[in-house]
Formats: C-alpha cells, sequence, structure tokens
C-alpha cells in the first residue's frame, strides 16, 4: 500500500464493503453491523493518515488511471478537500454507530439493502469531496441522490411521496448542472476544472458562459435546498429513517455548499463572479438573507422536533451560501468552518433525535415532557447542539457565526448581518421552547397522580449514546481548535485576492 | 403554480437560446470541443490502449474512474427498486 | 360468478404456440449477440452497457412471452444479486487492485506485474475485464429491475 | 432578418434541443400527474443528450472506431472522425436517466398501492387526512 492512494482506498473501501454487505447480509443479518463499522473505520483511519499528511506536506493533486489532466480524471487532495473526506469519514463512522442500532430496530429485514444504500452513499461523498473534473460531480451527485431516495423511500408514512418530490427536484437540478457543463465543453471543449479555469479568461463570449455559470449554480443551489428552492427537503429530511437521517442531514447539503465554493472558485474566479457581475451577488446575500429569515421564521412555526430541525438546516444552508458570496476572506472563512460546524452540529441534533425516537417514537413537542428526568445524557447533549446552534462560546457555532458577521459587516452587507442576527435568536427561542418542555413540563400521566414510570430514567442503548456524546464532545472541541482550523487549514483554501 | 411553471420554463428556454448566440456552428470542424482534448484521444488511442474503438478507450480507460460509478449507479437503482418493492422474504 | 370477456382488453391470454416457439428460437441468438457486443467492443460500436442491456433484454423477451416464473427459472433471484454485486466488484476491485500493485486507481498498466503482457496491451485487456464487469452488472440488474417493475416486487405473473 | 435566418439555419441543432427542453421542464414541474412529471424528466434529459451529441459533430467526419493497422502505420487525421467524448459522456448520463427512471417507477408503484391515485392533489388531500 503505497501511501499516495491512501485517499482512494478511503473511497474504496465503503464502495467494494457495500457489494460485500450486499452479498453476506443475504445470508447472516447479524454479520452487517460489525462489517458496516470496520469498513467505515478504516475509511476513516485512511482519511485521517491523508490529513495529517497533507497537514504537514501540503495538497497534492492525483490522476486516476495515470492519464495526465486534461485527458484522464484529475482528482485534488488539497487542504481544503482532506478536511472534507475527514468530516465525511468521520461523520459517517460516528452516525453508523448509532444507525447500525437504530435500523436494525426500524427495518429488520431489509438492513443489508439499507446498508448496501449507506456505504454507496458514503463512498459517493468522498467522490465528491476530492473531484477536480466537472462532469464527475455530476455522476457523483447522482449516486449521492439515488442512494439518498432509496433510503428515505424506506422511511415511515408518506416517506414514498416525498422521495419522489425529491426525485423530481433532485433531477432538475442535475438536470440544470449537466446543462451548465454542456455549454462550459461546447465553449471550452475541456471538462478539467483547472484547464477549464485555464481557458475561460481567454474566451470572449460573455452571453453563453454566463449562461452556463447560472444553469450550473441553480443546479447546485436545488440540490443544496438553498432558499427558494427548498421545498423538497422538510419533507424528506424528516420522513427518513432515522439510521439515514443521521447520515443524510448533516452531510448531504454541506458537501453540495463545499461543491458551489469548488465551482465557484476552482472553475471560474473571483474575479468573474464578484467584479463582473457584482450585481449577482448583491442579490445572492440578498436572497441568502431573506431564506435565513423565512427558514427560521418556518421553524418557529413547526409542533415536531424533527421537522423543526429540517427548517434550520434551509436557514444553515443560507448562512453558508451567503458567505461565500460575501466576496471577503473573513466571510469565506466563515462559511467553510460553517461547514464543519454545522455538519457537526447537525449530527450531534439528529443523533438526539434519533436516540430520543427509540424510545418515544414520534417527536411532537407535546411528547417531550418530563424527558429530562427520562433521558438526561441525551438532553444534555442536546443542549450542548442547542447552544452551538444559537453561537454561545466556547461552542464551535459561536466561531463560525462570529467569522461570518465579521465578512458581512466588511462586506456592508447590514440585511445579511441584521438575517444572522435575527436567526440566532430566533434559534435561541425554539431551542428554549423545547428545552423549557422537557425540562418544566411534567407528562399528563403524572400530573393526574398515575403513571410514575414516566419519570424514571430509560436512556437509549448505550450504541446510540456514545457517538451522541461523542459529537457534543466534538462541538466543543472544534470550538476550542477554531484558531489552528483557520491558520493551518482554512487560510489555504481562500482564493487569492481576497 | 401552472404560471409559475410557464414563466420559469420560458425564462430558462430565452436563458438558453441566448446562450447559443457564441456556439461554434453544428458541425463545425474548428469548434472547441473538437480541438481541444479530443483530437488527442482519436490519435492516440491506438498507439496508447491499443484498442482501436476511441469511445470504448474514452469510456473504459481515460475516463475509467467515471465508467466506474456509472456502473455504480445502475447498481444503486437495483438496490433501491429492491428494497423500495420487493417484499423482505423474496 | 362469471367473468365478462367481452372487451378483448379483459379477455385472458393463453399461452400461444406462434410466440413461444418464436421466442425459444431467438433467445439464443439473443444472448450470443450479447456476448458478441460485449466481447467486440474494442472493433466495433459495443461495450458493456450495450451488450448488457442486450442480454437483461433476452430474459426480459422471455419474461414476456411465457411468465416472470420462466424466467426466474433461467436465472434466479439469488444468482441475479450475486452477479449484480459481483459485477460492480469486478470494476471497482479492479480499480483497486491496480493500486496495490504499484500503480495508480484504475491503472491497468499496473497489472502488468501479474502477467507481463506488456502495460499497453494489458491497458486493452484492462477494459475487457472492466467491461465483463459492466456486462454482469447491467444484465443482472436489468432483469431484476424489470421483474420488480412488472410485479410490484411479488415475482407472481409480471406482466 | 437575413441574419437572423442564417444563424438559425447554423445553429437549428441547438434550437430544437431548447424547445424540447422546454417541453420536459414544463412537464416536470407545471403538471399535476406523476406519470406525466416523469415523462418530462425523460424528455428533459434526452434533449440534454441531443445537445451534447450534437456538439461532437464534425462535418463530413467518420465514427470513431479507427482501423488499428492504419493506424499505427500512417497515423489518425482527428478533423475527420467525430468527436468521441460526448459520445461517454451521454453513455454516462443515459445509464443515470435510466437508473432514475426505474427508482421513480418503483416509487410510483408504492404510492398507487398507498393512496389509489398519481394525481398530485389528490394525494396530498389523502395526505392532509
Amino acid at each position: 500500500m503505497s501511501a499516495t492512494n491512501l485517499h482512494m482506498y478511503a473511497l474504496a473501501t465503503p464502495l467494494i464493503g457495500a457489494f460485500a454487505v450486499m452479498v453476506v447480509g443475504r445470508f447472516s443479518r447479524r454479520a452487517v453491523a460489525p462489517m458496516v463499522l470496520g469498513i467505515l473505520s478504516f475509511s476513516f483511519a485512511a482519511a485521517l493518515a491523508v490529513f495529517l499528511q497533507v497537514l504537514s506536506g501540503g495538497g497534492f493533486r492525483y490522476v486516476v488511471g495515470n492519464w495526465l489532466a486534461p485527458y484522464g480524471i484529475e482528482l485534488s487532495v488539497d487542504h481544503l478537500g482532506s478536511l472534507m473526506q475527514l468530516l465525511v469519514s468521520g461523520v459517517a463512522l460516528t452516525a453508523s454507530v448509532s444507525a447500525v442500532k437504530s435500523v436494525a430496530k426500524d427495518l429488520e429485514e431489509r438492513q443489508h439493502l439499507f446498508f448496501t444504500l449507506y456505504l454507496i452513499l458514503i463512498a459517493g461523498l468522498h467522490g465528491l469531496v476530492l473531484t477536480a473534473d466537472a462532469f464527475n460531480v455530476y455522476v457523483l451527485l447522482e449516486i449521492a441522490s439515488i442512494t439518498a431516495y432509496g433510503l428515505i423511500a424506506l422511511g415511515r408514512g408518506r416517506a414514498v411521496v416525498s422521495s419522489f418530490n425529491y426525485v423530481i427536484m433532485g433531477s432538475t437540478g442535475a438536470c440544470f448542472y449537466l446543462l451548465g457543463i454542456g455549454y462550459l465543453y461546447i465553449l471550452t471543449g475541456t471538462l478539467n476544472m483547472a484547464d477549464l479555469a485555464r481557458i475561460i479568461p481567454t474566451l470572449e463570449s460573455g452571453a453563453a458562459l454566463a449562461t452556463a455559470f447560472a444553469f450550473c449554480i441553480v443546479g447546485l443551489w436545488i440540490k443544496m435546498a438553498f432558499f427558494p428552492l427548498h421545498v423538497w427537503l422538510p419533507n424528506a429530511y424528516s420522513d427518513m429513517p432515522d439510521g439515514a437521517a443521521v447520515l443524510v442531514a448533516p452531510l448531504m447539503t454541506k458537501v453540495t455548499i463545499y461543491l458551489m465554493i469548488r465551482f465557484m472558485f476552482s472553475i471560474f474566479s473571483p474575479a468573474y463572479e464578484f467584479i463582473q457581475h457584482a450585481g449577482v451577488q448583491q442579490i445572492v446575500v440578498g436572497v441568502a438573507a431573506l431564506g435565513i429569515v423565512c427558514a427560521s421564521a418556518m421553524a418557529i412555526a413547526q409542533k415536531n422536533l424533527r421537522r423543526m430541525l429540517t427548517y434550520l438546516i434551509i436557514a444553515e444552508v443560507g448562512y453558508m451560501v451567503g458567505g461565500v458570496w460575501l466576496a471577503n476572506a473573513q466571510g469565506m472563512t466563515g462559511a467553510i468552518l460553517h461547514i464543519v460546524n454545522d455538519a457537526l452540529m447537525t449530527l450531534c441534533l439528529f443523533l438526539a433525535v434519533s436516540a430520543i425516537a427509540y424510545h418515544e417514537g414520534a417527536l411532537d413537542f407535546d411528547r417531550l415532557r418530563g424527558l429530562f428526568r427520562r433521558m438526561p445524557v441525551t438532553m444534555a447533549a442536546l443542549v450542548v447542539a442547542a447552544l452551538s446552534m444559537i453561537g454561545v462560546p466556547p461552542t464551535c457555532g459561536f466561531f463560525s457565526k462570529w467569522y461570518l458577521l465579521l465578512g458581512g459587516i466588511e462586506a456592508g452587507q447590514w440585511l445579511y448581518v441584521g438575517a444572522l442576527i435575527f436567526s440566532s435568536l430566533v434559534n435561541a427561542v425554539l431551542f428554549f421552547r423545547v428545552i423549557e418542555i422537557a425540562y418544566f413540563r411534567t407528562p399528563d400521566e403524572v400530573a393526574h397522580g398515575s403513571g410514575h414510570e414516566a419519570l424514571q430514567v430509560r436512556e437509549a442503548p448505550a450504541a446510540m449514546l456514545q457517538p451522541l456524546v461523542l459529537a457534543a464532545a466534538a462541538l466543543i472541541g472544534v470550538g476550542l481548535a477554531t484558531g489552528p482550523l483557520v491558520q493551518h487549514v482554512i487560510r489555504f483554501a481562500v482564493p487569492v485576492g481576497f | 403554480m401552472k404560471r409559475i411553471a410557464l414563466i420559469s420554463t420560458l425564462f430558462a428556454g430565452v436563458l438558453l437560446i441566448w446562450g447559443t448566440r457564441d456556439f461554434p456552428s453544428w458541425g463545425d470542424p474548428n469548434a472547441p470541443a473538437s480541438r481541444h482534448v479530443s483530437p488527442t484521444y482519436i490519435e492516440r488511442t491506438v498507439e496508447e490502449t491499443h484498442i482501436p474503438n476511441a469511445v470504448t478507450s474514452v469510456l473504459g480507460d481515460y475516463r475509467g474512474y467515471d465508467t466506474m460509478f456509472e456502473t455504480v449507479v445502475i447498481f444503486c437503482a437495483g438496490i433501491v427498486v429492491i428494497s423500495v418493492l420487493r417484499r423482505p422474504d423474496a | 360468478m362469471k367473468k365478462d370477456h367481452s372487451l378483448p382488453q379483459d379477455r385472458p391470454i393463453g399461452p400461444s404456440l406462434i410466440i413461444e416457439v418464436a421466442v425459444r428460437i431467438m433467445i439464443p441468438f439473443i444472448q450470443l449477440f450479447g456476448l458478441y457486443v460485449i466481447a467486440h467492443g474494442h472493433y466495433s460500436p459495443g461495450g458493456g452497457f450495450q451488450g448488457g442491456v442486450v442480454l437483461g433484454a433476452s430474459f426480459i423477451l422471455m419474461a414476456i412471452a411465457f411468465d416472470l416464473k420462466t424466467s426466474l427459472r433461467f436465472f434466479s433471484l439469488r444468482a441475479n444479486a450475486v452477479m449484480a454485486s459481483s459485477g460492480v466488484f469486478i470494476y471497482s476491485g479492479t480499480g483497486v487492485l491496480c493500486a496495490l500493485m504499484g500503480g495508480l486507481f484504475l491503472d491497468y498498466s499496473a497489472l502488468d506485474a501479474i502477467i507481463p503482457l506488456g502495460p499497453v496491451e494489458w491497458r486493452s485487456m484492462g477494459v475487457f475485464v472492466v467491461e465483463l464487469g459492466v456486462g454482469l452488472a447491467v444484465t443482472s440488474i436489468m432483469a431484476s429491475l424489470f421483474w420488480d417493475l412488472s410485479s410490484g416486487g411479488d415475482m407472481d405473473k409480471g406482466l | 432578418m437575413e441574419a437572423i435566418l442564417s444563424e438559425i439555419i447554423a445553429k437549428y441543432n441547438y434550437w430544437i434541443y431548447v424547445v424540447l427542453m422546454m417541453v420536459g421542464f414544463y412537464a416536470m414541474i407545471g403538471k399535476n400527474n406523476l406519470v406525466k412529471k416523469l415523462l418530462g424528466m425523460n424528455i428533459f434529459q434526452t434533449a440534454i443528450i441531443l445537445m451534447f451529441i450534437s456538439s461532437g459533430v464534425k462535418k463530413g467526419g467518420l465514427i470513431p472506431v479507427l482501423d488499428k493497422q492504419a493506424a499505427l502505420e500512417h497515423g489518425v487525421n482527428s478533423a475527420l472522425i467525430n468527436n468521441p467524448v460526448p459520445h461517454v459522456l451521454m453513455l454516462t448520463a443515459i445509464v443515470v436517466s435510466v437508473s432514475v427512471t426505474g427508482v421513480a417507477l418503483a416509487l410510483m408503484q408504492r404510492i398507487y398501492r398507498r393512496y389509489g391515485t398519481l394525481e398530485e392533489n389528490e394525494i396530498l388531500e389523502k395526505i392532509d387526512r
């Protein structure tokens, strides 16, 4: 095993493992869980090694099949890419510890099918964060989406309808992206990102290039549920089985935002987006601000914890897209930092939700009464995640929001700054409402003098608590490590000229 | 709903047609797509891969990474259809 | 209760001698052609996907002409799942094998270390191997898609 | 007028695909029936395939399957042979389209089994109830 191929092993293990799980799972259901955990642990170890290697030796470019770029497909293992790969594999490993338990309960007979899709989704995400080829992004996006359609359809209630809506919206997004890539290909004759970046400034054709840019970016926005293209997300994410939600909710939207960053700065240049088309920048930041406000407001209206969180995801997408389009170093740093932090926060929240749902089932606010007595550890982790969502130091949510605020002030985007503060306040209201219900109100049965077992400690199984506690600790850990993270990793991802 | 759909469709269509203004005309052998990367594939396929069919050599070798994921896509579709429709015991 | 068969589309379709005999003769040729398309992809239009679809179509034709059970007799569900997995496994496994042999991922010329055919010839061979994998996967997935969609997942009668 | 006409004649392939794409896109987001949405998606994808393939055409070009012996001895004049890259890309896109169609059909069967209809507004009514 040579060291240069390590990132490929991190990608290939889940992929090959998926076929093994598919075949072995038909014969023995019990072998599935250890296989999945083993595969993902290996993948995580490899990603960690790649990250450390990049930290010490700098990033490198890798050509698949030993065909030099633009002829072959190139992968780019730079600081940002390896950070994202570490994030993907870390979140996947943590989530799957919990998923193994909840899937064994929800989908007993279809476990092996579930985990086949689950592992392929992880492999697809690994591919997405590494690739430096514009068409390869399309194929991998479709892998991630098709597996996500399948995982959603395994859920409860009207999950199939939500999944179908997602199919239509997701395919629209993918088709738009493909159209944009087609335009770029007709104009330049290449699909390699670096090669495209070299040729695009020499083109005279403004119209076709602008069309290509618009279609690609709108396609990605549909995939990441950027307001007002978000309508598919709340239903899809709240109907998913818990085991899938802990993986899909933290990673899918964030990886797509990462792709947007790649698209904007590796194919096009800041000069193209922010100087030649400065008006577009104003509009996008404005829409992002509007999206944050609207999604926060819609989150208030929800009566179910899981649905409330899905609207918060949409608000967070607004944070990151706005941060990237602020066009300064602070905003960009904040956006990238927020990708990491939001993935961890969403992971922690959804792990807590799936731990609560393990015994409680539905997650309407009424059912949460007295939950602090019954599930103290889960609720403590939920509080940490809530503080991070609100932005209380030393949790990591504070630091990325701080960078985003500074960036907004520097760019003079007061609407965006206002939206950020408004959304923090709304988050505070939302989570204090949840905590108030869970801490102070007692369940109806207790109030009527019967049913004291409703107040006894009845935690979720340890396999679901351990990843939850780990994720909550990671929120504080990453928060304390923000300085070195920005200094040694994210600094390199901010494009030159900011 | 229908009106929004119509407006966005027309908008997308007009934008796409506006974008084709700078395109090379149909069948132009000097189009960028025909001049930048693809001639190299045609000229070197036999020499570098011993495959006279340029489509196969690009599909299987030069862009083999794409094709691998393409196979995975169709595998995924099969798994999704099985998990959505088929009874667990079948 | 007697069923009313007055409308043509309500009338049950029994086995038809002409169709069954014709299909019986056609299927071996279709499958042979599918294999040819896979194997001859280097020299003529074709390859794993195209050949795989032709092979899959032969099973679909069998399911339409007879019924679903007949095609399942020739291609069991278990074999189908194993073939689909192994097809994709051949492709990605080749990629990993290339990496393990000291080359880059999917760099078929690295396989020269196993059987010395020359690095360029191995590129040709490597493409053939992965096309075989693609063919296996596409054949079985096409058949399984049709079975599932036509019978609603019940695997009873089919269309 | 003359200029516009000659422009259209030179690039009619793009105009055809844009019209097809609009048909598909409208069906995808404007239609009420799920099957029609799916068909719209297929039309959309076909339009994209058409666009890519037509971008690889060279007037009078041959198929990109060479004669091995001649190519080794004399080399190849790439100007006479059509561009293979769009074909490769679209093979991928076709496979993706087939896969998504299969997944969507399976989901639709489940929806029909559960709600007894494929009209979107009727399904939404039944969900709310």
